[in-house]
């Protein structure tokens, strides 16, 4: 999520990293200006490209969430129609998932995984930059449904079938398509992982001796792999049954709505875990740095983030408890999402044990770690609570739902790249962030969430459902104050724009290893990191390193 | 140096033909998931969906000892003049019986159209129970401007139906077929100016 | 063999000590963990819909 | 055996916090077993969480503040302890089993719909709810009627805004009542929490629920899943009563649609068929077309000074009947009797300036629906 620009020095630069590489032919001719972003290959600067990117998209998402929530500031129907509220909804969800979330994960993992495994870039730097300028072309085409006749999607992001395909708007076509070539580049970014990953890595360093961010970018990029043609298919079948007239999921013609639920979540469920697996990569690697010592269980957080992708595939039908599924089905599918529950658990565990007997400092960095450690538990109570599967008929499609996944993806995998952010800051930029600066975010942040989400339990509880663009008296008093944490915590995030704007251009400087714990491979090269690092595959020193 | 990046370069290669082969797999599986998913369904009963191949009667002693109540509930839909009805809304059998039940179809138009019943059983769990021996829903109906066409359904619960249903409700929704030379008007229904 | 099962085993928990880990990481056969990974993975599946099923009874 | 475990969970778990309920901060204990059961779920798994949440941040905080660097704290370098990983992987396991018995023993029950007393079907319509009393030959929908100056803030808004209807679904205590759930458009979800009764109702398939009421009361719900515009405007109400009063309904109710029938053979007059024809236009139409005709572009075209409306009388009596398939219109044939559907076109084609003087009769349109 960070505005970082390469450091524009770097050709002086280009072969310091590890002393003996001599640049390769092709450096001097670099294009200037526009063009060299259009076109670069280096695997640094389409991390930043992929970060400024995400950012600015988080802030778009995040307006559509504002809009949403200002009609909900108190009952009745005020500044939109619930036609634009249900396009509000389904674009603040589309946005932040596909292009806030999971790009700032791709940016972060190709700034750090190259520089972590000791390679001189990605494996295929054009593939690479190919993907990235998807990105860009599958939003602008989806952002612009909204001002085509009949409005943007507006059937939620989870566009079941038949609302999003015989009831849909006529920019049907379109999303599908913004969606295909959104998919396309997620697809074409985890290739380009894992191929990295597997064959790039500097001699002598084995799969077990990676960090874990590097790890759980691989098994992230596996499951991408694995459920990104699966949505391809989803969407393809609704773009059939839309033009061509087939029925998939028209009862009609003989298909079946529900079938189109089981497929998406088959993809969705995944999809949630893509989300959060590369979070707790980054957390895994902050915690030990800043408590001073190695982190606890490394081969365990391994398996166990094995183990989670794994079960991803077992418990997708937890979302469809109220479809109609037969008693088995129903049972099975609670079953696995318990037990989806100890090894994220053990995770947790390895987090608090790592800080016992540690000796702790509490830099942003590590204030923004801790936070997710604390608040994406709690999301994950509710997640235990909701995977009961006769409560969960109480449960499901109420804000008690809404309130789980947000805590699970705002202070979780948000908190989770923001801490990153202010980690490998330092490495980007030559500077430390402003730490009364991002302190203060931090604390803004910690409220902010909190107050937004927290009296969604309770909104959702007492009988709110989701998606509805207004509601009945009892709900004011919690719809309130959500309301007033959201814009609180929209604003407090121009705090973060403003630290990394800050860094960007200067500050306290920053060595090489910048953070006094930190062990990874990339505090070997210099801060800021030059252009071209590891020409020469650095010697990987064992003894730093988790065993 | 240069030997380092050669094995590189083959081992991405490697890779990324190893990685594009799964993406194409399961895109093919997602496809594939839907005859799966229309197996599973028919063979565990998931989501009430009946077999629609005839099946032979199977001679079987009939339960005496105990009744299933059978209801028959006719639904239309938006787009077909159709009026679907059933001589009787329920009767009871018992397991191991054949039983013979009339639907009439009325077209309340004077133009002919295509209409298809589409049917659900609830509980799921008697889905596999139930042995359509007849039915209309097995295939499309065609009737001609005001025509009235009476059909019956004979079938037939299995013996090993379990204890605890005493109920089973067949549910049919009459939905319009629209033939491909169809498709352009059903197009043009979805324009705006023309529909109310 | 066994040796095998019991790392995938301890691995499905979560819980390997680094002594296990080393060994089998010098055994270099991949393989042979991702295949019995998978085959415990279904054993897994087919036990829970067997659970399911008998409770379901 | 199940039961008294349960009772046992139930018990315990409402301790404390017994206000909750009233305060609106909680799940509803509701007014059936099975709501009470869940709530019992619903409150034993908070209390599990609670409990670890106390244990796992109590560790963390604590080291948190023991171990700082800025006390001199030195750090320890261990990093695996077999024995204690062995042991926080078992306890969970051992705790969700203990979640996992008494949440299959209440899933079973709430799956088992059998020896049901009456039959109710309930269809979901965009954006309306749809009650059949099967067997019984009553039939009505319900829709919301929260007046849209509440919504608009043009009135002020009364206790029960957005949770009001015209017909709530009337239902005898102490009976065994199953649904049969479906739906003529998209998918919608049938949600009273008191009854903790949710379930989607699925075009072209059917799902299947109970609900056995213990105390008479007016229970409130909406529906819960998205299904377009008017997601936020489709209420349940449902009106628990003692079964004595339930059967006093019915009859009435009965003897209404008996007389309703009546109505077709009769010749109406304009005036009649206007008002009643605007009573139906506001309560099914207007939440697509609008009041005043309007209509909503691009999915719900305008009524008032339509030209083929106005122009084709046989068309739209057809379009009202028999729907347009795949789109929003659905087939009002069986949803309205042939007086509405009557009253409802005459209304439309004479309203907002369609001067058409057309008046259709009841006789005529239930001769359309059934030759």
């Amino acid at each position: 999520m960070a505005p970082k620009l390469p450091p524009q020095h770097s050709l002086q630069h280009s072969s310091t990293a590890v002393a003996g590489g001599h640049s390769q032919h092709g450096h001097a001719a670099q294009p200037k200006g526009i063009m060299r972003w259009l076109l670069t290959t280096n695997h640094k600067e389409i991390g930043s490209l992929y970060l400024i990117f995400s950012l600015v998209m988080f802030f778009v998402g995040g307006m559509f969430a504002l809009v949403v929530r200002a009609e909900l500031f108190q009952p009745g129907l005020q500044l939109v129609e619930p036609e634009f509220f249900n396009q509000m909804t389904t674009m603040h969800g589309l946005i932040m998932v596909f292009a806030a979330v999971m790009p700032a994960f791709t940016g972060l993992a190709n700034w750090m995984i190259p520089l972590q495994i000791g390679a001189p870039d990605m494996a295929l730097p054009r593939l690479n930059n190919f993907s990235f300028w998807l990105l860009p072309v599958a939003f602008t085409l989806l952002l612009s449904t909204l001002f085509m006749p009949g409005g943007g999607p507006n059937f939620g992001w989870t566009f079941y079938a038949p609302l999003s395909t015989t009831y849909a708007p006529p920019s049907t076509t379109f999303f599908i398509l913004a969606l295909h070539i959104a998919g396309i580049s997620s697809i074409l970014g985890a290739i380009n992982i894992i191929a990295t990953i597997l064959n790039m890595r500097a001699p002598g360093m084995r799969m077990m001796d990676m960090p874990l961010f590097v790890w759980t970018w691989l098994i992230t990029a596996f499951l991408l792999i694995a459920v990104m043609p699966v949505l391809a298919g989803v969407i393809t079948m609704m773009l059939m049954d839309i033009n061509f007239g087939t029925s998939f999921f028209d009862a009609a013609g003989g298909g079946d709505p529900v079938l189109f639920q089981h497929l998406f979540w088959f993809f969705g469920h995944p999809e949630v875990y893509i989300m959060i697996l590369p979070a707790f990569g980054i957390v895994s690697a902050i915690i030990p740095t800043f408590a001073r010592k190695p982190l606890f269980g490394y081969a365990s957080m391994v398996y166990a983030t094995a183990a989670i992708a794994l079960l991803s595939f077992l418990v997708w039908a937890h979302h469809m408890f109220i479809v109609g599924l037969p008693l088995t089905a129903e049972l099975f599918f609670m079953y696995s999402t318990m037990l989806i529950a100890v090894p994220t658990g053990v995770k947790v565990f390895n987090w608090v044990t790592t800080l016992f007997r540690g000796s702790i400092s509490f830099e942003s960095p590590m204030l923004f770690a801790l936070a997710f450690v604390v608040l994406f538990t709690i999301g994950g109570f509710s997640g235990l609570m909701l995977a009961i599967a006769p409560a969960d008929f109480q449960y499901h499609d109420t804000y008690f739902v809404v309130a789980h996944f947000h805590y699970v993806l705002v202070p979780g995998a948000i908190f989770a790249i923001m801490a990153g952010v202010y980690y490998w800051l330092p490495k980007w930029t030559g500077h430390y962030p402003n730490e009364r600066l991002a302190q203060c975010h931090f604390w803004c942040s910690i409220i902010g969430v909190n107050l937004t989400f927290f009296p969604m339990h309770f909104a959702g509880l007492a009988g709110m459902p989701r998606r509805i663009p207004d509601y009945a008296l009892q709900f004011a008093d919690f719809n309130l104050l959500s309301s007033i944490g959201a814009f609180f915590f929209g604003a407090s995030q121009l705090i973060f724009v403003l630290v990394v704007v800050m860094c960007v251009r200067g500050g306290k400087k920053a060595p090489a290893k910048a953070w006094e714990g930190a062990e990874d491979l990339e505090w070997s090269v210099p801060s800021p990191a030059p252009l071209h690092t590891f020409e020469t595959p650095p010697v990987f020193n064992r003894t730093h390193h988790h065993d | 140096m240069a030997d380092n990046n050669s094995v590189q370069s083959v081992g991405v290669r490697r890779t990324v033909i190893r990685t594009v082969a799964a993406l194409i797999g399961m895109f093919a599986f997602a496809f594939a998931l839907v005859p799966l998913y229309d197996v599973f369904c028919r063979v565990t009963g998931l989501n009430g969906k009946v077999d629609t191949t005839a099946k032979a009667i199977i001679h079987e002693e009939v339960d005496q000892s105990r009744y299933i109540t059978v209801q028959f509930i006719t639904r239309g839909s938006a787009g077909l003049p159709w009026q679907m009805s059933v001589e009787n809304r329920q009767m009871r059998v018992h397991p191991g019986q054949t039983a013979e039940v009339d639907f009439t179809f009325t077209n309340n138009s004077g133009a002919e159209s295509w209409g298809r019943a589409v049917p659900s059983v609830s509980p799921s769990s008697a889905t596999t129970h139930l042995r359509k021996v007849s039915c209309f829903c097995f295939q499309e109906q065609q009737l001609q401007g005001d025509e009235r066409l009476t059909i019956p359904l004979i079938f037939q619960l299995a013996r090993d139906l379990p204890k605890d249903i005493n109920t089973i409700t067949l549910v049919y929704t009459l939905y319009p077929v629209h033939h491909l030379a169809k498709d352009i008007s059903k197009n043009d229904n979805n324009t705006i100016g023309d529909s109310i | 063999m066994w040796s095998v099962v019991k790392s995938v085993l301890s691995a499905l928990l979560g819980v390997q000590n680094d002594l296990n880990r080393q060994q089998d990481f010098s055994s270099g056969k991949p393989a042979a963990f991702i295949v019995t990974g998978v085959v415990i993975t279904l054993i897994f599946v087919l036990i829970l819909i067997g659970i399911a099923v008998i409770a379901s009874r | 055996m199940h039961r008294s475990w349960q009772r046992l969970l139930f018990i315990t778990s409402t301790f404390g916090i017994t206000q909750a309920h009233a305060n609106g901060w909680n799940m509803p204990v509701g007014v059936t077993d099975i709501s009470q059961d869940i709530f019992g779920l619903h409150m034993a798994i908070f209390w599990v969480c609670v409990v670890i949440g106390v244990i796992v941040f109590g560790v963390m905080f604590y080291s948190l503040l023991k171990y700082r660097h800025s006390k001199g704290a030195k750090a320890a370098s261990f990093h695996e302890h077999t024995s204690v990983e062995v042991l926080w992987t078992a306890i969970p396991i051992l705790i969700l089993i203990g979640m996992a018995v008494p949440a299959t023993a209440t899933l079973k029950n709430m799956y088992d719909s059998s020896e049901a007393d009456l039959d109710v079907m309930i269809t979901g319509q965009q954006w309306r709810w749809r009650y059949e009393y099967l067997g019984e030959d009553v039939a009505f929908t319900s829709n919301m009627s929260t007046p849209r100056e509440q919504i608009r803030g043009e009135e002020t808004r009364d206790e029960h805004y957005l949770l009001d209807v015209d017909e709530p679904l009337v239902l005898p205590i102490n009976r065994k009542v199953r649904f049969l759930m479906t739906s003529d458009d998209v998918i919608h979800s049938w949600w009273v929490p008191e009854l903790a009764v949710k379930q989607d109702t699925i075009p072209g398939f059917i799902n299947e629920n109970w609900v056995k009421i213990n105390e008479p009361g007016i229970y409130r719900g909406q529906c819960a899943e998205l299904c377009g515009v008017n997601h936020g405007f489709m209420p349940v109400v449902v009106h628990a009563v003692e079964e004595e009063e339930f059967e006093v309904w019915l009859a009435e109710r009965k003897e209404a649609a008996e007389q309703e029938a009546m109505g077709i053979d009769r010749e109406w007059a304009m005036e009649d068929l206007m008002a009643r024809g605007e009573s139906v236009y506001q309560a099914i139409c207007s939440s697509c077309h609008q009041r005043d005709g309007q209509g909503a572009m691009p999915a719900f075209p305008a009524l008032a000074n339509n030209d083929q409306l106005i122009n084709n009388l046989d068309w739209h009596i057809d379009r009202v009947v028999n729907g347009v398939s795949g789109a929003a219109m659905p087939a009002f044939r069986s949803t309205l009797n042939p007086v509405e559907i009557a009253a409802v076109v005459t209304y439309t084609r004479n309203a907002w300036g369609n001067e058409t003087g057309d008046v259709v009769q009841p006789a005529a349109v239930a001769e359309r629906i059934a030759q």
